[in-house]
């Protein structure tokens, strides 16, 4: 299974962005209702099986908030 | 794309009582003092006269324009007011620095133009929304040559307002660029703007020669008493040239004495109506110590005067409303009352050499700047400096 | 009678647009002076939105705030940068949504859940600074309701004036009287 | 999971929080474009100087990129580089800023650059706006489209800023939308490796002063409006003109071969060594 | 036998006894072209604004066109033509000045007039080089031809002027050389006609600093020249970039209609008034 | 196109003795000075500076790079400076005007980089061949902002070639804007130049950061005693704005006392070290009168006044060489030892009150502008002032 | 016949222009030796009758040095 | 001593090319002082070319000619001009091809063909400033004949010094002695 991280500080909200939302095929990501320290509310993975590691999400976030692991990196953090 | 119209107010004055914002009054005072066309480039904390006039202006038959650049922006309001409209170019330091070589063009072929200096703190990009009194002899000697203008130096946003009116007024009947050295802090203030009604603002238009005019029997240029001005599309076929000229426009390069001519005839026109033009607001009598200042800082020394005397001493007050010309005749005069001057400027000391050299020998005269540059002098700081100067 | 407020809170908040509404009900319908400056500059986006407004009865001449009567500080940092400037006994308005456990001597301290008044109540939390603004009103009287009632018609659009006006009473009815 | 970084934060400043960018800004999308090429090129960022303007598209660099970076006057980025890249032709030369920054003031020293023939890659971030100064009309702004000094609509003609770049006589010249990073991505790449001048043209969405201006709506609604809009060089060929007006043509529109200029001072400097 | 007078001799300020330019200076080809044209539209000198910037071609209206004539900065004619125009639309106002005015230090005023499309007539005298200021390389310099500038050989690639102009969104573009004045004559008349921005870049020879200091030669071996690598547009299309590289491509590049800015500014005034 | 290569001299110094234009003597101490990059656009009268360096640079390995315009030069040159090398930008008052937001630029960023001015006729287009000293305060006042600049006046062909090798020395020790006032008259003057032997030519080069240093740990900016240059290329990881920054670069465009910070260190950077930047050229005692003049007016100064001692006047002569920074500390050493002060400029009196503002009241200072503006005074004229001030 | 005026102080010499003797198809025009008063030589018309009045001289000369009384021209000077 | 001169003609007349070998010769090989100026712009053509020389055994310090010493005059537009700055009892050397009737009092007036003698003589007008030249130095001796043909070396293009030293000599010759 992928593993989608969420890096919440880095967010600046699915209200005003959501970008990561709107590319995702599979409808992964909700809403997180904890705000960040910035106070923006930022994405959170509610199917994560359904993910595709498409990496739509980490592509084009704009604000490196995204990490997916694929599957054959080696390089993804733990 | 949908266009909303939105309705028209139509109003060339914005006449009543308003809270209003620096750049907003100045945009209202140039639309009141007959601007019919206004070219900008958007920049900190110039930017809101652009908005207001961008909107206001088509309102009342006028178009801003947007131009591609700085240098863009002065040529076409030089342009256009050679078609005999007047014409408004409101910027910050960055955008005088580009516009300088055709500001000297302006005075060179004597274009009645107004520019806007909303200063902001540098040098350079540095900080654009903080207020610096930064660019204060740029307008005189920013441009290449040796030429005159006229800059006045509004305090608040109702000044923002009567001295655009009054820049135009002095463009047109000097045929020559005028500049409004605003801030950042006062473009940026919101105060209580009165705007009379159209009929109580006077306004000056330019010369124009008589119909049919033979402009190769009269002059044109080079007159000290102001020419007038052959505008275009009425059939003067005028040859306009910033090249050295004579009084018809004839271009000369090669004898010295037309550059002397050139040069000095352009000044005169300035210097000898300098009693027409310069301001200054002064409440001093035959006292110790008199405080200059200008602009937003000039609010200050006023208050400190106040403070000063109401505990007892001996301190005056020189307000100059008009730093271009030079009021030298004004300090002259401060200088044979007072004892001692302190200039206030909202920088390290840029217009205090000119006060200094001009009260020589008879004032003695020192200068202070804010503790904070970019910060108008505390009145505690002012307060201080005086007593010490009056030890 | 010169008043110097600040108004202090983060990009967003309203923090000038309480200040230009203070302006306006003062000049165009107390009568009254004011003078409003602020840090402020579309190169900047997010971080600290300062306003800085003087009212008084006589002509301002003096136009900084340098030691404020009035702090309002609408998020922690306005507390850090600027309750050092306070006067001697001025009055601190903290927006308690946002402020936790302001520092509580040497001045007065009135809090007002302003954020929460604003979504919860009123329904939008876009007038918190209509709240907080009703709160200075009521505690101060640096101008009437009436004017800044006024003020709110002709500077807010149309579709927003009773969420407006409905915030700044709610706010000022919240003052300690 | 707070350990977790995001792969290209080795190539930001470590004292970078976050960019200053608004929430949906298109510009962190093309700012994360870049760093991709390179890390894909296998390059470091010291094989680049970066050099920008005055904009948010200048700040996509400035402080953000862990490199040499210059951050100049409104306009003038592509004439500083000019001289970089004179003096150090063995580094790559990269210049990122915006539209009005580039095309507006900036226009002249694009179409010689482009003339010139100078390797360096410069992406233009194109909002359709000045966004830093407050959503102001720019030489990329659609007609009729309402912006804070259009309150009627703007009257002007709009750039095709790519085909200029290339009537100027640019090597190599592509258009991606933000909606588009994987093939801006590759576009850079190619960009990097290019020997002569190099445009790429980002469109990037600024939900904040675009958007809100021009109601063209937010990070997303923009987005969608990019995927709907856009179509291939290609396909264009073949479309009539009135057909392709409301679309945004995407794709590479030339990469070609020509004499660059750094290049031809070398070898003219080898010659008159030879000779003296 | 001296009271014969040239027929377009009554368009001249009548204090000017002759043009300063160099024995030969196809600028005065070009001058005799403009005022032939105006001659044969009927038209008078009071229908026009001329303006121009500095250099030798921009003597060519200055002093001696008996009109309103701006002579101004250095690069800046079309912005000031564009407050003239603006300002008094009913008038044609027409721009000649140089190939270094107008494409180097002017570069950007040319864009942005084109993309505005504002009705406006440019003729750009290209002699392909800095004629006043004693033969210096400009953009429109050979590669490779010695100048003061480039003693040992220009390295910078050439503008094509009339196809950037194009690209940028001009209405109406042609290029003739100066040993075409007929053509050119009946090209400005359309370009005075026309409702837009019409450009033409009259390639006019420059024996005394162009020819004496690159080879070229004198006078009529540059006509010579002219004559024998000037191409039709049409011709053009059929040949391979290598074949057309030595030519020079002359004729109609383009010729549309499009928004005009001057018109669309009336338009909203007038919408604006009605909805008052 | 036939190309003819010529034979190379590859001497970076033309050591010699020359009857040379002080044009092309400008270009020489350009190249014998270090400079490895130049940039420049064609303007009379400064053209044969580029003729001349378009030709030798690439002989000595540089490159002169003929921009599209002046702001292109000026840019391209600070981005080479940027890169290390020792950049050029010669130019006449329209090209600087042009220029000034970034030489400002410059200023703010800290780059060493040398600018030559040969002044012409003007305002505006004004006449391009005739000299005239009328952009002596567009150096340091031309540009937006608060900042100080330091300027060279040459008054021979031989110190133009003199005064720009140390313009190049001046801007690489300080890391900032040098200028080199010239004009038309001594750009296009001819008169002996002797060149040194390369060896005998002192040449200063900026300071560099070591190799591998941690920018985040060193000051590179805004040290008053100029702090090391992070140029690009060897790995520093240069964040290099003019926007309102630290000393490490980092921007700060909202704490009010980072403008201060940065505007006061890049004014003290020069200002703390004026000692070894002012120079003037005096020889008074305490004598009645002094003649004050820089560039080619100084010839006609101290010829002026030592036609005058001939006849047992008690006249002195004081040069400025360095108009920028204000030679304060000499100008009231000055003014504590004469009774008057005559400043004789080929202008309206640019630099006059300047003069005047540090003599005041010690000395009487006055101006005299020649017969014609734009021609060097004639001697009898100065002679007759002379006597007039001293009856 | 047509007529063919020089306007001798106007021309700057065909030593140095001659372009309308390169442009004329007919050879008609010749050199002067008489300078004119700038010490320029001017073209002389050599053999009139050989002008086919093209206009060439006319249209081409830079400095309106010369002109070509057409026939069908009302206008032509005497 | 100081010379003072002016030589005066029209664009292409060599006048400036003629003032530069003067100084070259001076300077270079005399071991004299010398400056140069010049109305002189390449934004100008034809007209008035003029140069001003001065020429010194020791330093020059006030640098413009205002009472010349010897005028050359190549052209009568020179006369006009510049006669009346001349020195009582100065030098007046005028190309008598070009200036005709040059009036006659209070200078010494040497008149040369030079224009024909170059042209005729020496078989190219150009030379005709080298011939004025060699007059000037048959004169004056303001600087050495050979200085002079040394600076011709340097100064002009190798396949043209037989013919400019000719002309030197020609005009050299023609002088009063
Ligand atoms: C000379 C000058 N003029 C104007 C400005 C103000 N200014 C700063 S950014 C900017 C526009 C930026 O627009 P763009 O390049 O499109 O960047 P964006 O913010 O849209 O990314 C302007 C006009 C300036 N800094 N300097
Ligand atoms: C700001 C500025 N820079 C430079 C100059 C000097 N200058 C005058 S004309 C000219 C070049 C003219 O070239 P071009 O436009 O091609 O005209 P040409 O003389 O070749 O007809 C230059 C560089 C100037 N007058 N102003
Ligand atoms: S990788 Fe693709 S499928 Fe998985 S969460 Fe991201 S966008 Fe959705
Ligand atoms: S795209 Fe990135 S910044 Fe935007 S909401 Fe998603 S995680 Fe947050
Ligand atoms: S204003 Fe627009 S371009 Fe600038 S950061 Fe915000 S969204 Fe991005
Ligand atoms: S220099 Fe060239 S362009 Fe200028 S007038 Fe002479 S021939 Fe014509
Ligand atoms: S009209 Fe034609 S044929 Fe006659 S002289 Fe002129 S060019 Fe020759
Ligand atoms: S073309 Fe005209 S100027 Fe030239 S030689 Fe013939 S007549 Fe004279
Ligand atoms: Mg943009
Ligand atoms: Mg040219």
């Amino acid at each position: 299974m992928p593993k989608i991280y969420i890096l919440r500080e880095a967010c600046k909200g699915v209200n005003d962005c959501g970008i990561c939302r709107f590319v995702c095929p599979k409808d992964v990501l909700g809403i997180s209702d904890v705000l960040n320290r910035k106070g923006f509310s930022p994405p959170e993975v509610v199917d994560e099986a359904a993910c595709t590691q498409c990496g739509n999400c980490m592509v084009y976030c704009p604000d490196m908030a995204i990490v997916v692991e694929m599957r054959k990196s080696k390089k993804a953090a733990q | 794309m949908k266009q909303v119209y939105q309705p028209m107010e139509n109003k060339r004055v914005r006449t009543g009582k308003y809270f209003m914002m620096g750049n907003v009054a100045c945009a209202e005072g140039a639309i009141a003092g007959g601007c019919e066309f206004a070219a900008g480039y958007p920049i900190t904390p110039a930017s809101e006269i652009a908005h207001t006039l961008a909107k206001r202006m088509l309102e009342v038959g006028g178009y801003f324009f947007q131009a591609e650049d700085e240098i863009s922006a002065i040529c076409a309001a030089i342009g256009a007011s050679w078609t005999g409209k007047k014409v408004f170019i409101p910027t910050s330091g960055p955008g005088i620095s580009l516009m300088l070589e055709n500001i000297g063009f302006a005075v060179g072929i004597e274009t009645p133009c107004v520019l806007v200096n909303v200063q902001r703190g540098g040098p350079t990009t540095g900080a654009p929304s903080m207020g610096l009194q930064g660019d204060m002899i740029q307008p005189r000697r920013g441009s290449h040559g040796d030429y005159e203008i006229i800059a006045l130096c509004p305090s608040s946003p109702q000044e923002m307002f009567d001295y655009t009116v009054r820049a135009f007024n002095l463009a047109e009947r000097y045929r020559t660029p005028v500049f409004v050295m605003a801030d950042a802090f006062i473009g940026h203030m919101r105060e209580e703007v009165a705007i009379p009604e159209a009929d109580e603002i006077e306004t000056t238009y330019r010369r124009i020669p008589k119909k049919g005019a033979d402009l190769s029997t009269i002059k044109v240029f080079l007159d000290e008493e102001v020419a007038p001005m052959p505008i275009f599309g009425r059939g003067f076929k005028s040859h306009v040239t910033s090249s050295c000229h004579d009084e018809y426009g004839n271009r000369n390069l090669i004898d010295p004495t037309a550059l002397d001519n050139f040069i000095q005839r352009l000044r005169n026109k300035v210097l000898k109506h300098r009693d027409e033009i310069v301001q200054v607001e002064s409440d001093y009598d035959s006292c110790e110590l008199a405080l200059v200042a200008y602009g937003a800082v000039s609010r200050c020394a006023k208050e400190a005067v106040r403070v000063a005397r109401s505990k007892g001493l001996d301190v005056g007050y020189f307000r100059v409303i008009t730093p271009w010309p030079f009021p030298d005749r004004e300090v002259q005069d401060l200088s044979h009352k007072v004892k001692k001057i302190l200039v206030l400027e909202n920088n390290s000391g840029q217009y205090y050499p000119y006060v200094r050299a001009e009260a020589a020998g008879r004032a003695e005269v020192e200068f202070l700047a804010p503790e904070i540059l970019g910060q108008v002098h505390s009145l505690d700081y002012v307060a201080q400096k005086i007593e010490e100067m009056l030890r | 009678m010169r008043t110097d407020l600040i108004i202090a809170g983060v990009g967003g908040q309203g923090s000038l647009m309480a200040g230009t509404l203070l302006g306006t009900a003062a000049v165009v319908f107390d009568n009254k002076k004011a003078l409003q400056t602020q840090s402020y500059s579309s190169e900047l986006r997010g971080g600290a939105a300062i306003t800085w407004v003087i009212i008084s009865d006589e002509e301002i001449m003096y136009p900084r705030v340098v030691h404020p009567d009035i702090l309002i500080a609408q998020a922690p940092q306005a507390i850090v940068r600027h309750l050092s400037q306070l006067k001697p006994g001025g009055i601190l308005i903290v927006d308690s949504d946002m402020v936790k456990d302001p520092p509580r001597n040497g001045y007065e301290l009135i809090q007002v859940p302003a954020t929460s008044i604003a979504s919860k109540e009123i329904g939008n939390s876009i007038v918190t600074n209509l709240v907080v603004l009703g709160a200075l009103i009521g505690t101060t009287q640096v101008v009437s309701p009436d004017a800044v009632e006024k003020a709110i018609h002709i500077s807010v659009p149309k579709s927003k004036v009773d969420i407006n006006i409905k915030a700044f009473y709610r706010g000022l009815e919240h003052a300690p009287k | 999971m707070s350990s977790v970084e995001h792969p290209l934060r080795k190539y930001l400043r470590p004292s970078v929080e976050a960019t200053t960018f608004c929430p949906g800004c298109g510009d962190g999308t093309v700012l994360t474009s870049i760093l991709q090429a390179i890390d894909e090129l296998g390059m470091t960022m010291d094989d680049f100087v970066f050099v920008s303007g005055i904009g948010c598209a200048a700040w996509i660099i400035s402080p953000n990129f862990n490199a040499d970076v210059l951050h100049t006057t409104h306009g003038r980025p592509i004439a500083f580089a000019t001289g970089i890249k004179l003096s150090l032709p063995e580094k790559k030369v990269m210049v990122v800023s915006g539209d009005g920054d580039l095309t507006a003031i900036g226009g002249n020293h694009l179409i010689h650059a482009a003339r010139r023939n100078i390797e360096m890659v410069v992406i233009c971030a194109n909002n359709g706006i000045y966004g830093m100064t407050g959503g102001q009309v720019a030489p990329t702004t659609p007609r009729e489209a309402r912006t804070i000094t259009t309150p009627y609509g703007s009257l002007e003609n709009t750039f095709d800023i790519s085909r200029m770049v290339q009537a100027a006589g640019a090597s190599y010249v592509a258009r991606w939308t933000a909606y588009q990073p994987r093939q801006m991505t590759k576009s850079i790449k190619k960009a990097i490796q290019k020997k002569g001048f190099a445009f790429i043209e980002a469109i990037s969405q600024c939900p904040v002063q675009f958007g809100a201006k021009t109601g063209a709506g937010g990070a997303v609604e923009m987005l969608e409006m990019y995927r709907k809009s856009s179509i291939s060089v290609k396909k264009a060929v073949e479309m009539s003109p009135q057909e392709i007006e409301d679309k945004i043509v995407t794709g590479e529109f030339i990469d070609t071969a020509k004499p660059e200029l750094c290049d031809e001072i070398a070898r003219l400097k080898e010659r008159i060594r030879g000779e003296g």
